[in-house]
């Protein structure tokens, strides 16, 4: 009865009403063939208590970043989340209302939207922002398929230093486009733009990251030109968080800025729930997947927002949609908009330099040689001179996860080790890390 | 109200930031940004103010009864917002070793065979983001399917009656639709249907129970009808709280299903998500699903990166793990009850539909599952008052208004969902409102028109907001207003 | 900043409306021999991230009932609070707003204390409740002051088997209030009732626990009517998450009822804050301390709710009020009012019954002798063979907490263990303390 | 809207109880309960709503501003909530041995020591649970010293400007009440004072700044009287916002201090509490504070029981500890910059008083600290608004009132605190509402006399309340409304 308020009384009366004697009366329509005829096979029901000792007991089993040192990144990012974006997501309205079709019953979500769609617009020079995407890797797809409806052409070009979660699922689903992927292999661990640029002859898009997943910053304004050079859309994968101190994608000329935005006011939470944000230059807007806000008036000429181009929307549009994405993230993102208020541009951007800084300390306290001797942004990878998947076991037997081993998804850098520093990250855990690192033999070969 | 940027004035923050006591690096001057972005500059205390004030201008299922058909807005348990907080759920990275990661993938595995139980498949991928993805994902798995097997199957069949989102996922899978009708009785038109299988079907995207909220009579001969084909069915979960230990997917047929756990299981739909739509197979579509899966050896759980024909990957990780964790908290606190939890939902929506028949216009005079359509186009033909002005109305008595003009093959349609989680006090006075609100419509249709009265606003101006497409704050040069 | 707005240009306009030209000119009336002429000597303000890392290093050399299996009680007990009530307690509104002084402001908050008021009294069985005192402690002072204004009297009667923290602020103030405190002391571990009311005579009112700290179940009816039999007035001491099972003071007979209300839906958090009730017959409302809220009517015959008998308060009475309280527990006994309705009275009985029966079958499974043969509820007090002080210490090495001394307050109970029993304690939990115990040499002497 | 009692079903619950799976036990038959309790049945759904509807009938700092004199109704960081929340505070047991709670003493100790330094003092007991039992506890520490010291005093000396708690507590204590009046300046009147003081006098209870919001010019002359007649001085510190690491009350020469934690250290009010009311004492005082005291030695923290010349207690336990954990959060945010906030306060005190100055009678005309007080008395001449029409028609403004009639030596006296957590523009639009207001009062008095216009109710009839004294819900007796 926890969760529903049918007592027997109010039972016998409503099916009195309804007109039949039973409750399965009301499922006679079901074929007898098709009906379970026995109680569901699952554990019996918790009460509340017992469900939060079992709860507890299964995350206490988690080795979380607050009970090890952890220099792991690669694509989710241990930054800070202030008590303010919890209290805010926790209000009851805001957690249980849900998309806002209807616009006088939710413009306190709408207006969080249109916030949120210019908060991404001013990271990332745009003009115009969605309401949010389910992730930094279905951004990509999404990308794709707006560059198949706007260019007619049918090549992805994909540089190989994207992460490969976001290049594995725009792969997954570019068949479905008609579309086919061509990836460009790193230059000494970033993208060369003319091998990028004779990629793009033809392409409908091409996608590069920035930073890119070796944490090395890329050629950006030299790649988009040589997408757009070749009238492909030029699609930037950027962090959030680094958009204090990166030039904004829009100001080197992107078509598109795309991008996970789990490190700007999202919980690392083993991957999700998180937000993907996808940005545009104004002609793309009929194109753009998903919910944008708008803002109009009432019939007094009082200010409002509402849901708008919807004839993109697959609820009109159906199968010639511009997307078949309903359900967004839009806590997610509107958890984004207070972090990013709570930061503010200064805020924004010291933490982008604490990031990188520490970075750069780390670089040289470790000591270990750079697998790519380029600038780099808060991640870098270095030879570990072992196996790094070793060397990850070893350091965590000590309380410490040095990183990621880059040789789960590129060949050749077995003994190459993504190291990560957010602004959580110390001076002396630096140290702590150096050494471990000493400690498990990873050594300068 | 005012927008945050609007409040903004420079030099205020909320945020101190620690001087990280390492000499201050730098990037390329080429690469460095030229001018900060906007965000705003406001002091701690006035961001709570914004977002509370927003909060208080936003109707959720905490605030009062939510009946927006096909989306299940049940009530969302607190505890499982208090378990999302757990340290060692908020504060995993998902690159940690499966070693250190045991509890999380214990949590999903069990996850995983509470719900392959429930809709009685074999194998389910919990990666998917949302429904509409569980679609593609589903479809995409058809495509690895039959390529496997060498066969060249183009098209999906859908029957009139379907979600947006089913026609936008077949298009965005890459193959053609096909529709089918739907007979006198809600249910799919089987003489229509057979002439639409053959050796070209690669499937059926079916809602059972429909979006009509009525169950698939036929739903055995339908099933034949594609397998016999070599076709395969999809199931749309999306109106899986009607069914939950009474009827199952799997035993009706069909291959492939996709949940929603922010409607059935409870997920927080947090003003448009997040959402989570895993997907269950049949044992022969399982080596296709997306990687990595998760597996248990004996006691010990993993990640499983190792499957050959996997479709690859739909989404990052694992999928929404916070929404795995409500929902398994849910599943948990019903446990074998998820039947009854099933049975509340479409009692309370049958009886509103018993209360509503005389006011409204029933389409279909059946028992309906956990939801039902009915049509205001006799209101409309003779009093001019649209689905549209009954929704707006509602509002004044302080409900959130059901969904409207969909299913599409229904004039004026109002889709109505009261869920398992309505007191019979609530419902009754919910239909003394939709009563009252037809009378009203005749005695004064113009009051109906220019409803809502008691929002903060009244009703917006959709064109107006297409025409400008003012999609962004745009500060100095923003038009004023207010 | 983070808390302030007060911009550089705010400062100097805002300044010059004042009419000064610095701040320094807004103090000049401070004597200057009084003026700090130095920063404070404290620690360098942190950031929200520091501080963070900080606290969780504070409370992570805390010990609390979730890292080690514990049976102690005593007066604080750890009951199972529900998520609803955090969820409630978090919202803004009613965390953020101060006492109703202005009904119209605060309806909400008037409603949920007049909502409190009647469960209060419906588990006491009283006719009236004020809105919350400090805790269980400052409302039996409270109980003394209203005697010592109603009778004229001078005694105060307290049981010695009453919570001896009670005992000990009942001393601190009865003085003050012009009262002497005499104690009766336990009989075989409860009161007797004829030495009780030998002790009454000519008191102004007598206060007896139920149960008692011994965890023994009290004579009560007995000793109310000893009180009142003598003139005093009868003041029971009564835990709320009992009064599903134990009968009402109001029942037998007692003028007030008071108590700790921390068992009905706070967290134990280290003793505080958590709320007093105070309850009693109609007859006393004018003499009981603290706010009380009335229902009433607005100008169109609206029902509201606002502060009444405030003329019995200090800010209108001054000198002359029945008490000196303005801030109480308002938010606690509103988790309490929330706890209380997630309970219902079939979930108020069903916990006080498995509290009971869990300690029934510890008593046996223990094997320990009891210190007395008494009925009890969720506490009894066992012999340890040995210092019970020193069953702790070794007891906790091995996990578990066993339960609180008694020899810290009462003579020769050096080797008496007092345990307790919540709902949250299972079978298994009572198995592996009987094991503990017979590890740490606590045996039948 | 109606009683949680009002929707309360019988057979419903929101709760589900473990059996604990042993032989079930009762209490004897004469001692077990007869009536069970009428609490409220409601699914959980049910509650949630109820209690978010009530959130939504109150105005809290969240809400908007809350100039509410005395009280110092500040922000409230939402990172204290979070950190009351940590199990290692939440769930530890105050009958903790003290290894088991190094990290609680610790803050407790850090608290102490920090509180000491602000006011210049030795000593801190953290136990009072809120200001007035502060007053009594330090009248309490009085009494101990001076029956320590085989002297006999029994007078206290209060001005008239007093907050009502210090007579009280004062009369509580057993101490008789010796009243000081106030000088044109709104200074102790120290020549009434001189006469006043004897050897039956204990000590002194002040506010400073006192209760007008004004600095007692004349402190150290008076500090000077009590002291050389061997009485104590009391310092009130509900007002200690305004001179944080600006000026010390033990500078000042007062020997007994208590903080309002929910004031000048940002613990939420709750609608009423909790609070906290610590209290520090100059070294040869220290001996008779409250047992436990937090003792360090070296590196470890332990609850000190052993003193002889103790009062005793309180309160139960160590005090409101989780209210220790929000003070001592908020207090290390600030540092040093403590004064920071008190020179913040000050500067938006006087911002708003020099707004106002013209439309509202400033009873003295000095510089305010924190806080200042104007009287409405022209406007209640002249039109017949009082300062509780002013207050009325704030509301509908969208602001909280400020105090009214308090001070009593003030006529229609408004008390008015900004706090140093509102921005300029908050306070100038509550400007402009006060200015407009006192104009309303001129060209549309009645308007004031009916307001509040926009709130759930307007005025409420206290009278009434009084009279009928229905202060529970009677079930089917209760009066029937709305
Ligand atoms: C019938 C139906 N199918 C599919 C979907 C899409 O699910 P989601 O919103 O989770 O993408 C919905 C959502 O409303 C639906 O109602
Ligand atoms: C001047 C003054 N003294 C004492 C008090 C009493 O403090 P508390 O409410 O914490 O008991 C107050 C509270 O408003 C006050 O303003």
């Amino acid at each position: 009865m926890t969760f529903t308020s049918l007592t027997d009384s109010d039972l016998n009366e409503m099916l009195g009403t309804i007109g039949v004697s039973s409750v399965a009366e009301l499922f006679a329509e079901i074929p007898a063939g098709v009906r379970l005829d026995r109680r569901l096979d699952v554990d019996p029901a918790l009460t509340e208590a017992e469900l939060w000792a079992h709860l507890t007991e299964l995350a206490g089993r988690n080795v979380d970043t607050g009970r090890e040192l952890s220099f792991l990144g690669a694509g989710m990012y241990d930054h800070y989340v202030p008590a303010v974006v919890d209290a805010v997501m926790q209000r009851g309205e805001l957690l249980t209302a849900y998309t806002p079709y209807q616009p006088e019953m939710s413009q306190g979500t709408l207006q969080a939207i249109f916030e949120y769609q210019t908060a991404i617009c001013e990271l990332t020079g745009m003009d115009v922002s969605n309401a949010s995407g389910y992730d930094g890797t279905t951004v990509a797809a999404d990308a794709c398929f707006v560059a198949r409806q706007t260019t007619g052409r049918e090549r992805v070009v994909v540089a190989q230093t994207l992460n490969p979660q976001v290049r594995q699922v725009v792969r997954t689903f570019a068949p479905g486009f008609g579309m086919e992927v061509v990836e460009v292999p790193h230059t000494g661990g970033i993208t060369d733009p003319d091998r990028f640029a004779a990629a793009c002859e033809g392409a409908a898009c091409a996608i590069f990251p920035q930073p890119n997943f070796f944490g090395c910053l890329e050629p950006a304004p030299e790649l988009a030109a040589a997408a757009s050079g070749a009238g492909a859309l030029a699609v930037a994968h950027v962090d959030p968080m680094t958009l204090g101190v990166l030039e904004a994608p829009g100001a080197y000329g992107c078509a598109l800025a795309i991008g996970e935005g789990q490190s700007a006011g999202n919980h690392i939470a083993y991957g999700g729930p998180h937000y993907g944000f996808l940005a545009a230059r104004a002609e793309h807007i009929r194109k753009l997947p998903g919910r944008i806000v708008g803002e109009t008036h009432d019939r007094e000429g009082r200010r409002g927002f509402v849901l708008t181009l919807q004839t993109r929307e697959q609820h009109i549009r159906r199968e010639k949609a511009t997307s078949n994405i309903t359900t967004n993230q839009t806590l997610l993102a509107v958890a984004g908009l207070v972090y990013l208020s709570w930061l503010g541009p200064d805020g924004l951007r010291e933490v982008g330099r604490a990031c990188l800084s520490l970075a750069e300390h780390a670089k040289g306290r470790l000591g270990l040689p750079l697998a790519f001797d380029r600038p780099t942004f808060q991640e870098f990878a270095i030879r570990t001179g072992r196996p790094a998947a070793d060397v990850i076991r070893a350091a965590r037997k000590l309380g410490v996860h040095p990183g990621h081993a880059l040789g789960r998804d590129y060949e050749g850098m077995d003994d190459v080790l993504l190291v990560c520093l957010t602004e959580k990250r110390s001076a002396a855990d630096i140290d702590r890390l150096a050494e471990v690192l000493a400690e498990v033999g990873a050594v300068a070969a | 109200m005012r927008l945050i940027y609007e409040k903004s004035r420079a030099g205020r923050r909320a945020s101190r930031i620690a001087d990280p006591g390492v000499p201050a690096a730098d990037v390329p001057a080429a690469l460095a940004r030229r001018t900060p972005p906007r965000l705003p500059e406001l002091a701690e205390p006035e961001i709570v103010r914004h977002f509370t004030e927003l909060s208080t201008r936003t109707f959720g299922i905490d605030t009062g009864f939510y009946p927006l058909g096909s989306c299940t807005m049940k009530y969302n348990p607190r505890i499982n917002e208090r378990a999302v907080g757990l340290p060692g759920f908020a504060a995993l990275h998902p690159y940690q070793e499966d070693d250190g990661a045991q509890g999380a993938l214990e949590l999903m595995w069990r996850l995983q065979e509470m719900l392959a139980e429930v809709v009685g498949l074999d194998a389910v991928t919990l990666q998917p983001a949302a429904g509409s993805q569980g679609e593609l994902t589903g479809l995409t798995l058809m495509r690895a399917y039959f390529a496997d097997r060498g066969e060249d199957r183009t098209e999906v069949v859908i029957p009139d009656t379907a979600h947006g989102t089913n026609p936008a996922s077949v298009a965005m899978a890459g193959y053609t639709l096909v529709r089918v009708q739907t007979d006198q009785r809600g249910n799919v038109d089987v003489d229509d249907l057979r002439g639409k299988v053959g050796e070209r079907t690669a499937g059926l995207m079916l809602t059972n129970p429909s979006t009509l909220g009525l169950f698939e009579e036929r739903i055995v001969d339908i099933a034949e009808i594609f397998h016999s084909a070599g076709a395969l069915l999809y199931y749309d979960g999306a109106n899986l709280n009607a069914v939950c230990g009474i009827s199952r997917p799997g035993d009706m047929g069909f291959d492939i299903v996709h949940y929603n756990l922010h409607k059935t299981f409870s997920q927080p739909h947090g003003g448009g998500g997040p959402g989570g739509g895993p997907v269950a197979v049949r044992r022969d579509l399982e080596q296709f699903l997306p990687v990595p899966t998760v597996a248990r050896d004996g006691d010990t759980f993993r990640l499983d990166h190792d499957r050959p024909k996997t479709i690859g990957k739909v989404r990052g990780f694992g999928g929404p793990f916070g929404v795995f964790v409500r929902a398994y908290a849910f599943m948990r606190m019903w446990g074998p009850g998820l039947r009854d939890m099933s049975e509340a939902a479409v009692v309370n929506a049958n009886y509103v539909l018993a209360r509503l028949r005389d006011a409204y216009e029933l389409p279909i005079d059946r028992h309906c599952m956990h939801e039902f359509v009915v049509s205001a186009r006799v209101l409309k033909r003779e009093h001019g008052i649209t689905a549209l002005d009954v929704a707006k109305r509602l509002m004044d008595y302080g409900y959130h208004p059901p969904t409207i003009y969909f299913p599409l093959i229904v004039a004026e349609a109002l889709m109505i969902e009261p869920t398992e989680t309505e007191t019979r006090e609530t419902l009754d006075a919910f239909c003394d409102a939709m009563v009252a609100i037809a009378r009203e419509a005749v005695e004064d249709p113009q009051m109906l028109k220019d409803a809502p009265h008691t929002r903060p606003v009244s009703r917006l101006d959709e064109a107006e907001a297409a025409k400008r497409l003012l999609v962004r704050y745009g500060f100095a040069d923003h038009p004023t207003s207010e």
